[in-house]
């Protein structure tokens, strides 16, 4: 469980879409480190405001000591990191948090949500060198339109995975919600879906899991300050009436342990 | 106070005495920002600091307050934990191992609804081993009862000094609140009650809105602020502080650098706390202790203590 | 409160009553940082303003303190000017004939060292022509004598409120000072002493060292925290004070742009001054009104008003 | 005296010495209002620190909108500017402040010393061109070293006026300080000095001006925040026992209206 603080370079920029864009650090020893689902806390500003740093799920990790970052511009600090350049340097403290569990045998569903794809990709990867072959698997993507899905086909099916794909407005795929497709599918027996996205898919997916009595861990969000447990600022409801924390327990949690809003 | 010098390393020497506690250097970490210290051992080196307080603890596990207990302000934050803690017994239990076995002192932070509590908890750290402080914290914004009128009214703050002093064979630190009108008067009271050191500040209370939901940005609704942004008001008071009292201040608000440490001390602090910015840079303590060093030696000042208190008014 | 729908041009009511005072908006500009307006009026249009308060008026002139008087600190600034000002009488005579002249009502923001003081200020501004309303600091941290105690002893608040309410025909609006142990208390205690309105807040005390010298940052050691740094806790002494008094009162701390003045509304403010942002942004309290309008546009708010206090607690 | 709030994009970035930069902004508005002396304040971060504006003198103004500031790094603000990059946006706002009182037909001798050479370019253009020709006039201008001051010398002499130099190291021109050179030189009835440099180097020019009984404007400087006569906060000492402005009032004062500690 070692972390770093590294003072990473930008070696590549690319937008995605209007607001979405994937970065690519080069951060050796967080690379090295990171398993798929943990987390980077980044340093956007240079002055104190934003004073705090950023999470950001890592989206993937390449050779060279090179990690990915896939986000949308919601503010300040997302702000920052869009108008980055290459060659500029961030402070990036990671690999934090506890990842997806990965299992070599059963057959793993995938299901992201607009920016909630981050994660998966790395996931997806990690899956599939796991068990070499990942014919038996699926991943399904969302978002609002084509413009937010599209790019990143390309990534995920050159695993040989089946991707299917749903858009609000129904400009790629099917017309609707992931959810829905994932409702429509056989869910095998022993199967994990493993799921990151808004907090009403998520809700909705441990929903799904719940009733077909499969196995769901999911990704989920909450305002952080430290990112390793040490502020106690990241609690959320967990199904024992208490609190847990994100950042420490999670990111990736298996979605019974939490408390729904369903 | 008398310090014997160990060695003629060349080297500033950084030690500094809190009452009976001697540190090896003024730069502490803040409670509530440095979880139990263990969090940070992969980050940084836990030995280097002067001393490590930990998270308030109280009687009674304590869940905290719901989420959001955090929101970011300018250059600073907000925070409504609600004092989420295990209680004294399963810290004990579960904690202080790790901590004693650290090469450092350690000030556990304490707080009550009453005097009662607050004494109890004072006895139950007795003689616990690696308990080298007590931190009583007289000024928490976040839970309804008790904190803010224990550190606003200055008899009550002498009362609950008194009562803890009475059970602790260990050193006391009484940790101040910044939001009161007379932050001098609260400190004079607390010394006469028998505190062997202050520390301040404690966090303002402030609050924030999403214009978006039209709610409170905290589900607490008031949170404390923290962060560079209060470091000014910090300064004041320690500054304040020091001119009424003859027991050693610890300075906390807003402190990031060595520079920060240092400002604080010339203003009459013999020893800081690092609080929110072990969360932007989780080395920012080590950093500090560096940092000191590297100015002494710069400054070609042999030790740390002439430091203390040394601004000049013209 | 009565409002008559001037004309149906589809945009939203911005007009706010602080007591018999009718603004044209919610948007005031704040003593101290805005000079005598006239120093804007290339700037920006001043006549969108929805009032004016001038710079801090004492019965004599005041030559203010020795440089240096500010200073930055993170995400605010420190001042010590020490009310530099021309004194009562001049400000009739060379100041008020300008601002006369303005399209808005200007406020004259008032200070003492002695109730006698405060009451002849106000006695040489009744019948001014152009004073609408007077707003009495009782709140400045700079000056030795009198400020300080004013804000901080209810009583004398209170007291202050009643003697410069007894002599003024125009209404008077309480300023508070942050640096209290129970702003609500103070607040109530103005409220009882005929206060027609309160502002608030006044700066935070804070100071600022500079490690090179030495030496304080500010000549007057301690100076006014003012800027974004402190509008947490601005917000949660309007929303505390909110749930105390039944009179309107004008939001102040840190307002840089709409998005915080609506924050500051529905935290319980009926108005809001800007204050910092006018050295950042000289046209921010224009922009300020411009960006409320847009916003109630977009909600669809047919008026300001209906944002007033309307924070939602779940 | 109009002022303006201008987003002006930087269009060229010289690095002149080790920490000293000079940047050119297409600023049309300021650039056309701006007489010599005057002042702009920029703010240096999109965020919320550094919270202030800073105050720069301008150093040029050239065709075609563009206006000149010639800076050192001390700073977060200066640090900002040193790291701009050509197509940044800077919101000016200027200018500010009372200039230079140049006369037609009086010597002048213009004095800078380190960083204070800066407002001196726009004085001798502008000087010049009243009069013409300039060759009875003098500059002396000193630094720290050669690197601080030859990088401006040929802007300066492209004017036709005698230039003398001076330099603490001796590594270029007169080896000591510019006061020395103003000390050794016959100070004609009737010219006017014309200085800007550290504060203990005006102070001895106010002192050989007034033993010389030769006018004698300075351009002094002073922590400001709002940079137009809003906050007090730039007050400075005065003659009169009062205090006077920078802002307003100045930068540029008759040396003789100032207290100075000789
Ligand atoms: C473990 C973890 C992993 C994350 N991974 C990713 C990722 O891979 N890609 C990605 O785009 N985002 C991710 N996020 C969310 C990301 O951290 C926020 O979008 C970011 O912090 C916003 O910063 P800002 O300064 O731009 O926005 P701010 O200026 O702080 O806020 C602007 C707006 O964004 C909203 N906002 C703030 N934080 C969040 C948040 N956590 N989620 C949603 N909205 C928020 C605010 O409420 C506000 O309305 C992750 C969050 C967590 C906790
Ligand atoms: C009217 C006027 C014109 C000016 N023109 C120029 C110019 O043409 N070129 C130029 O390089 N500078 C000029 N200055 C000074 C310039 O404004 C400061 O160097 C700048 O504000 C420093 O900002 P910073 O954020 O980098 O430093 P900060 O981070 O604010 O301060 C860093 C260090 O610099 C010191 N410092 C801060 N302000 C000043 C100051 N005004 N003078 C000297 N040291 C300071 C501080 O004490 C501190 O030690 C001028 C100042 C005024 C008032
Ligand atoms: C998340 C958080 C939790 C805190 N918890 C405690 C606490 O349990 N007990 C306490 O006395 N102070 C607590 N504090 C206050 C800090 O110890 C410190 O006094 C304050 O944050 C000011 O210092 P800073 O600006 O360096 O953070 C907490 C602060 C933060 C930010
Ligand atoms: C330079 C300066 C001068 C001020 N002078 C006065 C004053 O004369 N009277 C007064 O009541 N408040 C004065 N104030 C306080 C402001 O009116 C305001 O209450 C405070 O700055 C907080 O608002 P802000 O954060 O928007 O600046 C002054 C503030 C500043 C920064
Ligand atoms: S973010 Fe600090 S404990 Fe989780
Ligand atoms: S800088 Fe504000 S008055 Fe001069």
């Amino acid at each position: 469980m070692s972390q770093y603080q590294e003072n990473a370079t930008v070696t590549r920029i690319e937008q995605l879409s209007e607001k979405n864009y994937r970065l690519t650090f080069e951060s050796p020893m967080i690379a090295a480190a990171t398993k798929p689902g943990q987390f980077v806390m980044i340093r956007t500003s240079i002055g104190k405001d934003p004073l705090l740093r950023r999470p950001f799920s890592v989206h993937q990790v390449l050779n060279n000591g090179l990690i990915q970052i896939y986000f949308k511009e919601v503010g300040r600090g997302t702000g920052i990191l869009g108008h980055a350049k290459v060659g500029e340097k961030f402070s990036l403290f990671g690999p934090l948090g506890r990842g997806f569990r990965l299992s070599k045998d059963k057959p793993a569903i995938i299901v992201g949500g607009g920016l909630g794809i981050a994660p998966l990709l790395l996931l997806l990867k990690e899956n599939c060198r796991l068990k070499k072959n990942c014919d038996q698997d699926l991943v399904i993507l969302g978002g609002r339109n084509r413009e937010e899905v599209e790019p990143l086909l390309t990534d995920f099916k050159k695993y040989g995975v089946t991707v299917r794909t749903s858009t609000d407005d129904g400009s790629l795929g099917h017309h609707g919600y992931v959810t829905e497709i994932l409702k429509s599918i056989p869910l095998v027996d022993g199967c994990t879906v493993y799921a990151c996205g808004p907090e009403a898919m998520m809700s909705r997916v441990a929903g799904i899991c719940a009733e077909a009595q499969i196995a769901c861990q999911v990704s989920v969000e909450s305002v952080m300050a430290c990112g390793m447990g040490a502020c106690l600022g990241c609690s959320r409801p967990d199904n024992t009436g208490s609190y847990t924390h994100v950042c420490l327990n999670g990111p990736v949690f298996d979605a019974e342990k939490l408390q729904w809003n369903m | 106070m008398e310090y014997v010098k160990t060695a003629d390393n060349g080297r500033p020497d950084m030690r500094v005495n809190i009452g009976s506690l001697q540190l090896e250097n003024p730069v502490m970490t803040a409670s509530g920002t440095f979880g139990y210290a263990r969090e940070f051992e992969n980050l940084m080196n836990l030995h280097r600091l002067g001393a490590v307080i930990v998270k308030g603890i109280s009687l009674h596990p304590r869940q905290g307050n719901p989420p959001p207990r955090i929101v970011e302000t300018a250059c600073g934050m907000l925070n409504a934990i609600g004092l989420q803690n295990v209680g004294v017994d399963r810290f004990i239990a579960e904690k202080m191992n790790y901590l004693a076995g650290l090469n450092v002192p350690v000030i556990v932070n304490i707080l009550g609804d009453s005097i009662a509590e607050y004494e109890e908890i004072t006895v139950r750290l007795q003689g616990v081993p690696g308990v080298a402080g007590i931190e009583v914290n007289i000024s928490c914004p976040n839970v309804k009862k008790g904190g803010v009128a224990f550190g606003t009214d200055p008899k009550m703050a002498a009362s609950v000094t008194a009562a803890v002093k009475a059970r602790s064979k260990v050193p006391v630190m009484v940790k101040l609140s910044p939001n009161v009108s007379d932050i001098g008067a609260v400190a004079l009271a607390v010394q006469d009650g028998g505190a062997d050191s202050v520390s301040l500040i404690n966090t303002l209370i402030g609050m924030a809105i999403d214009l978006k939901t039209r709610k409170p940005a905290l589900a607490n609704v008031i949170g404390g602020l923290s962060g560079p942004a209060i470091k000014p008001v910090a300064l004041r008071m320690v500054y304040e502080v020091a001119k009424k009292v003859s027991i050693p201040i610890i300075g906390i608000g807003g402190i990031e650098t060595a520079e920060d440490a240092l400002e604080f001390m010339l203003a009459g602090a013999t020893a800081v706390q690092v609080g929110t910015a072990n969360f932007i840079n989780p080395r920012a303590s080590e950093d500090v202790v560096d940092g000191i060093t590297a100015y002494l030696m710069k400054e070609k000042l042999p030790s740390i203590r002439s430091i203390i208190g040394q601004l000049e008014l013209s």
